[in-house]
């Protein structure tokens, strides 16, 4: 138990977390520091860069694992899973509507790509190693759980004809732009890249995407604590109790199904740990656009502030080093 | 010079619309339209602001459409009907131009 | 589909300002409003230009806000009042919208 | 408060223009113009968007220009012969004002 | 006297000022080369978070020095002393309004932070070693002469109630703002983050804020030549020949007043060059943007075109050398 | 032979190349990735930046070449001689009007940066050495062009006194915006400072300018393929099957041009690569927007999408090798 603490205590005085705790701080004390858009959006286009060339170039040292199939197949029974579940949940404890809900659980079916570095960042503190293809599996989570959701509030009529669907392009076009979202097509791009150019072309590029990775995240971090701080500002009267404490059980929730699937795949205690945050987390860059689309009729503010401003603080002080000290003890030693 | 009487369309809608607002314009054969970024606003949805988002969701654009006072009822019905369903507002008003024929 | 006369305010204003008119218009019950990012501009002050800028000072903004003819002075005496103490403009213009509740 | 009838003048134009059109409203003493950013938009030439542009060449800016009704012949005379040679638009709509001196 | 020389030559050769001079040349030939707005808001973010978290790691590791304290004092001190001393002098020497001189008061009372790194580049050429907090020093320097330009204009009366302010949320809103302005909380959230993280914590974004930290800059001050360069050429009739003057001769009066400050405080001699030159500095980011809402009435042109043209050229070129050979001569040795 | 393809291949695989290609496929497939535009101005001010220095600095260590004004010379022919040629072939093989053709001649008379920075990191690659000076005759090969095109369609009228021109300042304002264009002015200025700074001034900020640079160039390149690929997709109907013949043909030609002129001055095998694909190269920043003020009358559609779209992945996939290899054959051993 000693460890969880130590490792807690370690997490918290990262300058990773540290960053994230000033931003919410100073947008709650409503501070005028901003990080500008464009910036943020780089900040998160560098780290899909980053972090998918690195996975890509990681299997291409540690050749093609037989689990990487496994892998990939798991997070997509999780990433259906985890929004039945989350819908299942909020519909008994929340007073949430029928879209509401099934907004959230898309949310938190996906994934946040941010609470994954995280999760390496601590991971690699540990001295662990991480199975590269992780970034592929995350790529592979974050879409399904929007389809979920739609078939939860539309049923079968989802995938019937859509000549008579009222917006240009209709569904296949919803289906197009969810599947080649700008934040799959660079993770997988640059796993791919990772992976042709291998260990030497990440030698090339590591002064750009390995030695300044963490100070980048720093930054990145800041900017998120701003978004979470403003949107818990502005946000929190859509949150009722029982929907705080959803954002709150959640996490461990899909962490615990993460740990069972990563036991069946026979991940490392890293890519363990790992793939409980991937299912711990909750989306919030990529599922919320693409309901402001497909289920206008959700409360968006509902959904991104229960994931930004609970679910990611949560796993980024608490959770990952839980789901670390977890996957130890399950899958370590 | 002589200037033509068309009207104005401002539509203010969530940015993840744009390509279905616009190709609905497209559609209705509307001569042209441009995109202006917003920063910041409040509706009934309430505040949002763009500094520092990452995502698309819960940032506004502003499309404007000069069209022609004949056309405008069969670009507005279909595109009120669209943006009602969204977080936006759509507005209309009387300008001038020179190139009647352009519109 | 019928359609209703609003006013829209047009509000140029330096960027540092922008709290507090959209606070007033807040206070003064507008349903809305919205900011639009200006880039470049010339007035009495003289030409300014946002590129390369760190400091919000020597910016503009614009910011739009629709509302009904009847609400509208009440909305303009106080706003003007606190603009005319600042580098900016504001004008009103007829438009028309669809749903004459949203305003 | 009393407002007073002005004229707003909408310029959208290809970003390298921008240093022309503004230099014309200089020499046609106007007193004052304000540069709005577009991202995206569709015309004649065809679509275009601002995205991952490293040039101004296929980019266009929206100029505003509030002036007097009896000055406005003046500016569109000359304004519409710089920009018919050249991609974009420009339009002219009525708006009040609180300070005729002003503009 | 020949090291003064050297050490000025060394510093106009600097890429850093190379850069500025580029930048301002280029504006008054009226290139097109610009830097992105939003580029140049995180060029400036970046050196905050990097000064901030550098100095805060610097204290961890050096131990909190009892002059600390008497540092912070002496920023204080010469904030509120400088303005007024700058006041004076405007009224006596300009024709400026009364509130022009104010505001221009406030400018030179604050400092400026890329002065301030510019003093540690050229210090740290010179192989000399500077106090961490400094940085907390900087921050601390920021606001109050804002303060006392509107307490020079407004009286006794800025304290009264504001329950008559014509402006939403009146003067406590605009105290908040002017205290958690984001380039304070910026750099004292970087400083108190980098002391609690440490040498340890540095380690690790050390290839982000430590190696790339002097391109950054050059890259800044090209946009800083950009914005000055250009501010010359379209606010130059603001400026009357004894506006200059003020803006060249407060830069060596505020770095006189500094020296003083250090001696009495006992900073090292790389930290007197520094104390010397934050209070030589004049703000041009927070100050201005603080000033458009607290005095409307005074013309920005002025306080910003003397501040970014005149003065800031002058400590950089000249200023920065000239303080360093002083702080050696009483300093040193 | 087996050379060329060793080269051709290890080029395909390079990072560099396939970021260019995932960007491609990516708009193509008509996904929302995209990099902010604030974010690919920066990225191009960044390589002009880095590029000038380090050839400044290479020039300033190796000592001034006797041949840098025969280069400068070189380069200046060419862009004169280019564009001619480029028109002549156009007239012949397409149906463009004269000004459409004239306007396609200026972009491929004048150069593409980042087509060089390419041809750099190929040279590199290869254990070659260039000259620095390089980057000098690059920037002068800037603007002529865009005079030739002018003289083309308007004669020897554009000399004349501009007093009747329609457009404020005229002719001698659009020389004067063509000369002091923004890209010129960061590469010959970011150019002295290395020269003046020299190896030393390199040392200090090569953790920004020459570390991570391959990897910012990736990143470059993902936009630049996303752009052409946008292009692409919405330009195609400009191009008849002549016009993209002309823009497979002309990069050799201007290569094969740039071959010989690279003999007469005595260039290296790296030198001789580089000033192969200068000439080789087509504009796509600076050309183009200056010909939207200068030839408003030209289908902008037409150049972009050939210079973007064809020739420049062209240039990067097969034609750097090819120049690379025609380059040794000639100059090497
Ligand atoms: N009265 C208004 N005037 C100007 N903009 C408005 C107004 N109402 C709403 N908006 C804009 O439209 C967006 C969506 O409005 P709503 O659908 O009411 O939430 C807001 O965030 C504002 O940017
Ligand atoms: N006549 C005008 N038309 C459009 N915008 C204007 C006009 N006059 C002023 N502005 C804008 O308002 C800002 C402040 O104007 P002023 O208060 O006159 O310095 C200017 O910088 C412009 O951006
Ligand atoms: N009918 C229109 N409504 C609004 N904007 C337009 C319209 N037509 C053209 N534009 C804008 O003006 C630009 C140039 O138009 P054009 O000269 O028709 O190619 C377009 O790219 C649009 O941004
Ligand atoms: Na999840
Ligand atoms: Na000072
Ligand atoms: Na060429």
């Amino acid at each position: 138990m000693a460890d969880i603490f130590t490792l807690a205590y370690a997490n918290l005085v990262s300058p990773v977390v540290l960053f994230f705790v000033l931003g919410f701080a100073a947008a709650l004390a409503r501070s005028d520091l901003i990080v500008p858009e464009q910036i943020a959006k780089a900040l998160a286009l560098y780290l899909l860069f980053a972090i998918g060339f690195k996975g890509g170039a990681g299997v291409a040292e540690h050749g093609i694992d037989q689990k990487l199939m496994a892998a990939v197949l798991a997070g997509i029974v999780l990433s259906v899973l985890i929004p039945l579940i989350a819908f299942f949940i909020l519909q008994r404890i929340s007073k949430l509507s029928r879209i509401d809900a099934a907004a959230v659980a898309a949310h938190y079916g996906s994934i946040s790509i941010v609470t994954f570095v995280a999760g390496t960042d601590a991971v690699t503190r540990l001295g662990l190693d991480y199975e590269g293809y992780l970034v592929a599996v995350a790529a592979v989570m974050e879409s399904p759980p929007i389809l979920v959701a739609l078939l939860l509030i539309k049923g079968a009529s989802l995938f019937k004809s859509d000549a008579t669907a009222p917006e240009p392009g209709g569904r296949s076009e919803l289906f197009r732009e969810i599947a080649l979202n700008g934040s799959i097509v660079m993770l997988i791009g640059a796993f791919a890249i990772g992976w042709i150019t291998g260990p030497a072309g990440q030698e090339e590029i590591k002064p750009f995407i390995v030695d300044p990775f963490k100070g980048v995240l720093c930054l990145f971090l800041l900017d998120m604590g701003l978004v979470a701080g403003r949107g818990m500002r502005t946000g929190r009267q859509y949150l009722k109790p029982p929907v705080i404490g959803f954002g709150l059980i959640m996490p461990p929730i899909g962490a615990a199904l993460g740990l069972v699937a990563a036991q069946m795949v026979g991940l490392s205690v890293g890519g363990t740990t790992l793939l409980m945050t991937l299912a711990a987390s909750a989306s919030y860059i990529a599922v919320p656009a693409a309901l402001r689309v497909a289920l206008p009729e959700a409360k968006p503010a509902i959904s991104l502030t229960l994931s930004l401003g609970v679910t990611f603080p949560f796993n980024l002080i608490v959770g990952i080093p839980l789901y670390g000290a977890a996957a130890q003890a399950v899958a370590g030693g | 010079m002589k200037r033509y009487q068309k009207k104005r369309i401002e539509i203010i809608i969530e940015a993840p619309m744009q390509a279905r607002v616009t190709g609905l314009l497209d559609r209705m054969d509307a001569t042209g339209y441009t995109v202006v970024p917003a920063i910041a606003g409040k509706g009934r949805e309430g505040i949002w602001t763009r500094e520092g988002q990452v995502s698309d969701a819960s940032r506004m654009i502003m499309i404007l459409c000069i069209t022609d006072g004949a056309h405008v009822d069969e670009i507005l019905d279909p595109l009120f009907e669209l943006v009602s369903r969204h977080i936006g507002i759509v507005t209309v008003s009387d300008v001038e131009v020179f190139r009647t024929d352009h519109f």
